[in-house]
């Protein structure tokens, strides 16, 4: 039997089919939820049955998270997004015990035990948010791609110290960097390291212990990942796949209740 | 003693002052190994007159979050705190101690022993309370709360001070039972002695201000000769220190010598400094010749130029009288008078208030003096903002926009003698 | 105003109404009305002069912040900003005399701030012992409370007898006592009184007359006895840290939808500060002094002899509850302070926490409700 | 014999040529990106070429705006707040009152009858750049800065937008966009927003008329009607708007002259 795990997100949705038997991914879609997030959970859970040639009668179970979890008509069930992506990690990197989600509007650090179950978690206060606005603008002050973002910073020599503690006066720090002249390079390894700073103050307060998953689109750049190993001191995991680790988690769940609505016949 | 006519050493009270700190932290580092009682006091409405009756050594978890501050260490110390749970929106000095705590009290200036007794005299300042209910949680040391009223109307009440000196005879049983040593009245004259001359002392440093120019800045240097008479009132030690400090500072009024080559304006500055960034704040003012001649800040540790003394005939009393009157324990008709007060005897062209978010006992209303000055004293007033304990709150290149447009303000009227 | 409220709805129609149509009204009537500040302050006194004692909880998201947010910063909870903005637009028009207490600096300057832009009306600021502990304490507080009753007996021209102070007294018991019980019932059957219901009940007691108030439990009271009783499957929860700037009522709301049972809480603590009977013989002041310093809520407003991780522990077993919601005003700091050693106590207890932050002009709360819901699964589902 | 003001912002650096008796010759505006130092010497050269008039000719050169201190070929600095308040006086002689919405700051100015700053007040640090924040919902919403002024007023609902901080706008429109809510009324709620507490900052000046709005925010007409609205006054609002930092350093640079000032800096040599 075949459950779906549909992740919709404030800027992209993802949606999982997962075999109940095998326990393999069948097939994954990830793409932008566009204006109309009401909608957007069904376009992608038809986008990825589409993809796997299958039709929605084949899914026995779909559980909905992300911020628009609440808007998927016939969903079994609605899981929130902390739950799903610690038990997703955990399917990607079973060694997982902290999970660090870098989105673009906000920040989540979880503590989970040896089976994926959530035990502690935090999200972002007011420092931590918005680490992918924050990026995007430095990108237009500096006059840099946003792909290029994490390369560029990586040739850095000297990082500029950015120290505010929240997104926007780090803005500004940024700019006033800028207007003194200093070089690019060295402007955005500061900022790099700024969001690193403020997301691993998170971490520390749920307690950190290896291995250490990062999930969320901004940690496949790779100045990010640099400054997250930096400041940490410690290898991280991270995978492509994470991006797609709350329809992943859904699915998970999804299958554990499905069993037990199996075995209550 | 006559004041010696030979030629005053530059920066005398500031190296005295560097000496007289080290010989007490120098005290402090074996004071648990060698048993001696330690008590956690703050500086507003400390009494430190008394726990010495009982030989008591005084630690001021503020003088090592201050401290942590200008030897850039405040950073690490405020994460550590929140890493373990403590809100960026709480005061940055309580964090700072928390920090220090969490890393065995090993500070840049030596080691700060554990409390044996925590005298919260919360003079001003409420998070006080909940900072040492913190500290008696972690340590489990015996908490002590002497309760200040705050003031209501225009000046302490006799039902408020009844209420403080009926806690000081409490405070005197449990320091008996905790040390050991039975109270001695005469002890505590001589000590309170020693504490009104140095505070009739240091009241004469501070009015050497209203010269033209100024011998020193009374906000960035003040911190300069402030720590005996907040921390180790009533020995002779300190007394003997202020007479060298006045020695100084009379000699610089007769050399016409200021903290900047030329005092272009003269202001009186409201709010505590931002510790981590102290020398380039301080640039932000001198690059203007602008010199502080009053400062409310100087007044955290006690009003002693508004009349306020430790009287060794009427110790108790006295004492509750203090305690009661530190700056922050005033309301705020009463702090914005005082400000009226300064500007007008130290003549000064303005008012700077310097806005601090750790510290919403000083910041709070703080608007209201702003416009009460500029429109209806007519008196220019700049208001900026930063934070007094943690480094993440500086941002220089607005503070210089904000003080170059206020200054520039000023010159540009000075030159053409426009009125506000 | 038509009679008492009798919806649930009715009920937050008048506590979210900050134009104070009780206060209007017994102005109206050519009666004076006093505010006080939202945590504790004694205001049977109030009563006993004959005037209408109002508590004041901010504006919630009521009015737009204009006036105030140029004069008080952005590191001050928004309760603050949204009372003086009240004062500001001229709804606090029906108040006569505004009453402050030592909750803490931000309040403690407010009322400075208070005498400077409504210099025409009376400001007084209380201060209530810290030192519960001395023995100084009562004499202190009861020469505080003649302090106050003299001012108040100067604004309403009344002389104010031990009589009237014993009657007002003894109505605000008995409001007290019908409090306490709908409280039991709900700490007992949280499915009969919903946490949103309990709140907005204790709500409007702050604001119309106390007889009036009482009737209303009486009734309340009656109609809970009779409802089915049909438990959900849902945690019990103990909601800590809004005892001064109040949760928006919707995000109270949405809370108990992710599936809590609220057992029991410190909203409006205020409005039901003496959890035990204030003696009715002897002088009624220094009866309210003793109620206040021996028989008073913890809260982290007021030292305790006794430390608070002590009474946490101990009401979290009485009330056998499965987790403990720490749901604080955004820079609040006394709420923010008590967190670190409350959490340290319930971590080595082994009692799930989770710390939500709100500001009562919070119109979106997708953040908080989302961790309330994720705190929820993971109890729920411990062994899934 | 003409006069120069280089003002470079955080976003745009733009520069004014005036002429002995104040005649506006040339105009430069162009984004200050990533290297300051050249942004400013190509404002400078710009707005010459705008003049047909060549360096040699200035007689003095202020810098104004955040980048100031980088302009290496200026006589001297002067803040924005002081050139704006001269700008705006300069074209609004009866102006006693100036609000500039700038991308790091926001600022409320009084003046006197000859445009020499009285008193200011400047936004509180969460509710910074207030520019930025009317940037960051319209990057949320998928518009430009020059379609949200009239989106707003299309709209007959003002929805109430409450956060300060630019962070956490940008949720709490995702929130309402969630709930179904218009774009125009959540605009029309960000303006009011905005609005209201500029006008505060203005209050705590005083709002002696008449008031000017300068800086770029004042072309979006939904910004200058909305804030008629909080002042309950009408407000000046001038094409150049944009170039009033440089307008006034330019002014203020004349009067140098006109004292006596001399330029002290060589030309620049004409770098490309």
């Amino acid at each position: 039997m075949i459950v779906a795990g549909v992740d919709i997100g404030a800027g992209t949705s993802k949606a999982v089919l997962l075999d109940g038997g095998t326990g393999q991914v069948v097939a994954k879609v990830s793409q932008r939820s566009g204006a109309r997030l009401d909608q957007a959970g069904a376009l992608v859970l038809a986008a990825v049955l589409e993809k796997a040639g299958l039709r929605r009668e084949d899914v026995a179970y779909v559980a909905s998270t992300g911020y628009g979890r609440y808007q998927l008509p016939g969903r079994d069930i609605q899981i929130t997004e902390v739950t799903c992506h610690a038990r997703g990690a955990h399917f990607l990197f079973p060694g997982t015990r902290c999970l660090l989600d870098i989105g673009a509007q906000s920040t989540r650090a979880i503590h989970v035990d040896g089976k994926g179950r959530v035990l502690q978690f935090k999200m972002n206060d007011r420092c931590a948010a918005g680490a992918g606005r924050f990026l995007e603008r430095v990108a237009r002050a500096l006059e840099v791609p946003l792909e290029e973002l994490g390369p560029l910073s990586l040739r850095s020599a000297d990082p500029q110290a950015i120290s505010s503690i929240c997104a926007v006066l780090a803005e500004s720090e940024v700019i006033n960097l800028v207007t003194s002249g200093k070089a690019t390079e060295d402007i955005l390894m500061g900022a790099h390291l700024s969001i690193a700073e403020r997301a691993l103050a998170l971490l520390r307060q749920v307690g950190v212990e290896d291995e250490i998953t990062l999930t969320g689109g901004i940690t496949l750049n790779p100045g990010m990942r640099k400054a997250l190993e930096q400041r940490l001191g410690r290898a991280l995991n991270v995978s492509p796949d994470a991006v797609y680790a709350g329809a992943l988690g859904a699915a998970l769940l999804g299958l554990v209740r499905l069993r037990k609505r199996g075995d209550a016949g | 003693m006559a004041a010696t006519t030979q030629a005053v050493p530059t920066d005398l009270g500031k190296t005295l002052q560097r000496d007289m700190l080290a010989k007490y932290y120098g005290a402090l580092e074996t004071a648990n190994e060698d048993g001696v009682p330690v008590a956690y006091l703050f500086i507003p409405g400390n009494i430190v007159e008394l726990t010495r009756n009982f030989g008591f050594l005084p630690v001021y978890p503020e003088i090592n979050a201050l401290q942590c501050g200008i030897k850039k260490v405040a950073g690490e110390n405020i994460i550590r705190a929140e890493d373990l749970g403590y809100s960026s929106d709480v005061c940055g000095y309580v964090k700072n101690d928390i920090g220090l705590m969490l890393k065995d009290r090993q500070s840049p200036f030596g080691r700060i022993p554990k409390p044996d007794l925590l005298v919260c005299n919360y003079s001003g300042c409420n998070t006080f309370i909940k900072w040492f209910e913190g500290l008696a949680h972690f340590y489990g040391s015996e908490f002590f709360l002497l309760d200040v009223p705050y003031i209501r109307g225009r000046a302490v009440t006799e039902s408020d001070v009844t209420y403080v000196v009926a806690q000081l005879k409490e405070l005197i049983d449990v320091c008996e039972r905790r040390t050991g040593v039975t109270f001695s009245e005469a002890k505590l004259r001589e000590t309170l002695e020693y504490s009104r001359q140095a505070e009739d002392l240091w009241v004469e440093i501070l009015n050497l201000a209203q010269e033209r120019p100024s011998p020193f800045d009374s906000y960035f240097e003040a911190v300069f000769y402030m720590a005996p008479i907040n921390i180790l009132r009533g020995t002779p030690e300190t007394v003997e220190y202020y007479r060298q400090v006045l020695r100084e500072m009379r000699a610089r009024v007769d050399e016409g010598h200021g903290p900047v080559p030329e005092e272009k304006f003269r202001v009186v500055i409201e709010g505590p400094p931002p510790w981590p960034h102290f020398r380039a704040f301080w640039e932000l003012f001198k690059r203007w010749g602008a010199v502080a001649v009053a400062s409310t800040y100087s007044k955290v540790g006690g009003l002693y130029d508004q009349g306020v003394r430790h009287d060794p005939s009427r110790p108790l009393e006295s004492i509750a009288e203090y305690t009661m009157n530190s700056y922050t324990n005033w309301n705020l008709p009463m702090r914005a008078d005082l400000l009226r007060k300064y500007v007008e005897t130290y003549d000064a062209d303005a008012l700077v208030i310097h806005s601090v978010k750790s510290c919403r006992s000083f910041s709070v209303g703080q608007a209201d003096f702003r416009e009460e000055f500029v429109n209806e004293l007519g008196i220019p007033t700049l208001m900026v903002e930063s934070d007094l304990a943690d480094p993440r709150y500086f941002q220089e290149a607005q503070l210089r926009n904000r003080i170059d447009a206020f200054f520039e303000s000023l010159q540009q009227r000075r030159l053409t003698g426009a009125t506000a | 105003m038509s009679g008492p409220p009798g919806t649930v709805e009715d009920l937050r129609l008048l506590v979210e109404d900050v134009t104070f149509p009780q206060a209007r009204e017994w102005k109206e009537g050519g009666g004076k009305v006093v505010g006080s500040f939202p945590v504790y302050a004694p205001m049977e006194l109030v009563h006993a002069a004959g005037m209408l004692p109002v508590h004041l909880f901010g504006a919630g998201g009521g009015v737009e912040i204009e006036g105030a947010d140029s004069r008080i910063q952005s590191f001050v909870c928004s309760i603050t900003r949204s009372t003086l903005e009240l004062g500001l637009r001229g709804n606090l028009r029906p108040f006569d005399g505004f009453v402050f207490t030592n909750i803490c600096d931000v309040a403690r300057n407010l009322s400075g701030v208070w005498t400077r832009n409504f210099r025409d009306r009376m400001v007084e600021y209380l201060h209530l012992p810290q030192n519960v502990g001395s023995g100084a304490a009562a004499d202190y507080m009861t020469r505080e409370l003649r302090r106050l009753l003299d001012s108040l007996e100067r604004m309403s021209g009344r002389t104010v007898s031990e009589d009237d102070l014993r009657h007002s007294v003894a109505v605000f018991e008995e409001n007290r006592a019908l409090m306490r019980e709908l409280h039991r019932i709900r700490a007992e059957s949280p499915w009969i009184v919903p946490a949103h219901e309990a709140y907005l009940l204790l709500r409007a007691g702050g604001l119309m007359p106390k007889e009036e108030h009482t009737a209303l439990l009486r009734k309340t009271l009656a109609d809970v006895r009779s409802r089915p009783s049909r438990p959900m499957d849902r945690v019990r929860i103990l909601l800590i840290g809004s005892f001064c700037e109040q949760p928006p009522i919707a995000l109270l709301r949405a809370m108990e939808d992710a599936g809590c049972y609220v057992v029991d809480d410190d909203l409006a603590l205020g409005l039901r500060y003496i959890e035990r009977p204030v003696a009715a013989d002897g002088d009624p002041l220094r009866a309210l002094a003793e109620a206040f310093l021996g028989g008073a809520a913890t809260s982290s407003v007021c030292h305790t002899v006794r430390p608070k991780t002590e009474w946490l522990l101990e009401r979290a077993e009485a009330l056998r509850v499965d987790g403990v919601l720490f749901c604080t005003a955004k820079f609040c700091e006394p709420a923010l302070y008590d967190y670190v050693p409350y959490k340290e106590v319930l971590d080595r207890a082994e009692i799930p926490s989770l710390h939500v932050e709100f500001e009562e002009k919070m119109t979106a709360f997708d953040q908080a409700k989302t961790q309330v819901e994720t705190f929820v699964e993971s109890v729920l589902f411990e062994e899934a | 014999m003409i006069t120069a003001g280089v003002d470079v912002g955080s976003t745009t650096s733009k520069a004014v040529i005036l002429d002995g008796d104040r005649q506006i010759l040339g105009t430069s505006l162009l984004p200050t990106g990533a290297n300051v130092v050249r942004a400013a010497e190509r404002a400078f050269r710009e707005a010459l070429t705008a003049a047909k008039r060549d360096e040699e000719e200035a007689g003095y050169v202020i810098g104004t705006g955040y980048g100031r201190y980088k302009i290496s070929f200026g006589d001297d600095q002067v803040t924005e707040i002081g050139c704006h308040a001269r700008g705006a006086h300069f074209l609004f002689p009866d102006t006693r009152t100036i609000v500039d919405i700038g991308g790091q700051d926001t600022k409320a100015i009084r003046v006197n009858d000859r445009g020499e700053v009285l008193d200011f007040c400047m936004n509180d640090k969460c509710a910074a750049g207030t520019g930025r924040f009317l940037d960051a919902c319209a990057n949320v919403l998928g518009m430009t800065l020059e379609e949200i002024g009239p989106a707003s007023l299309r709209s007959e609902k003002a929805l109430r937008i409450t956060n300060v901080c630019t962070v956490f706008v940008e949720s709490e429109i995702i929130s309402q966009l969630a709930r179904g809510e218009k774009v125009e009324d959540i605009l029309r709620g960000v303006h009011q927003a905005i609005a209201g507490r500029t006008a505060g900052l203005v209050r705590r000046v005083g709002t002696n008329p008449a008031v000017t709005f300068t800086g770029g925010v004042s072309r979006n007409g939904g910004m200058v009607k909305s804030l008629e609205e909080k002042l309950a006054v009408p407000v000046n609002v001038s094409p150049l708007s944009q170039w009033m930092g440089a307008l006034g350093a330019a002014l203020i640079a004349l009067e140098r002259v006109e004292g006596g000032a001399v330029r002290r800096v060589p030309a620049t040599g004409g770098a490309a």
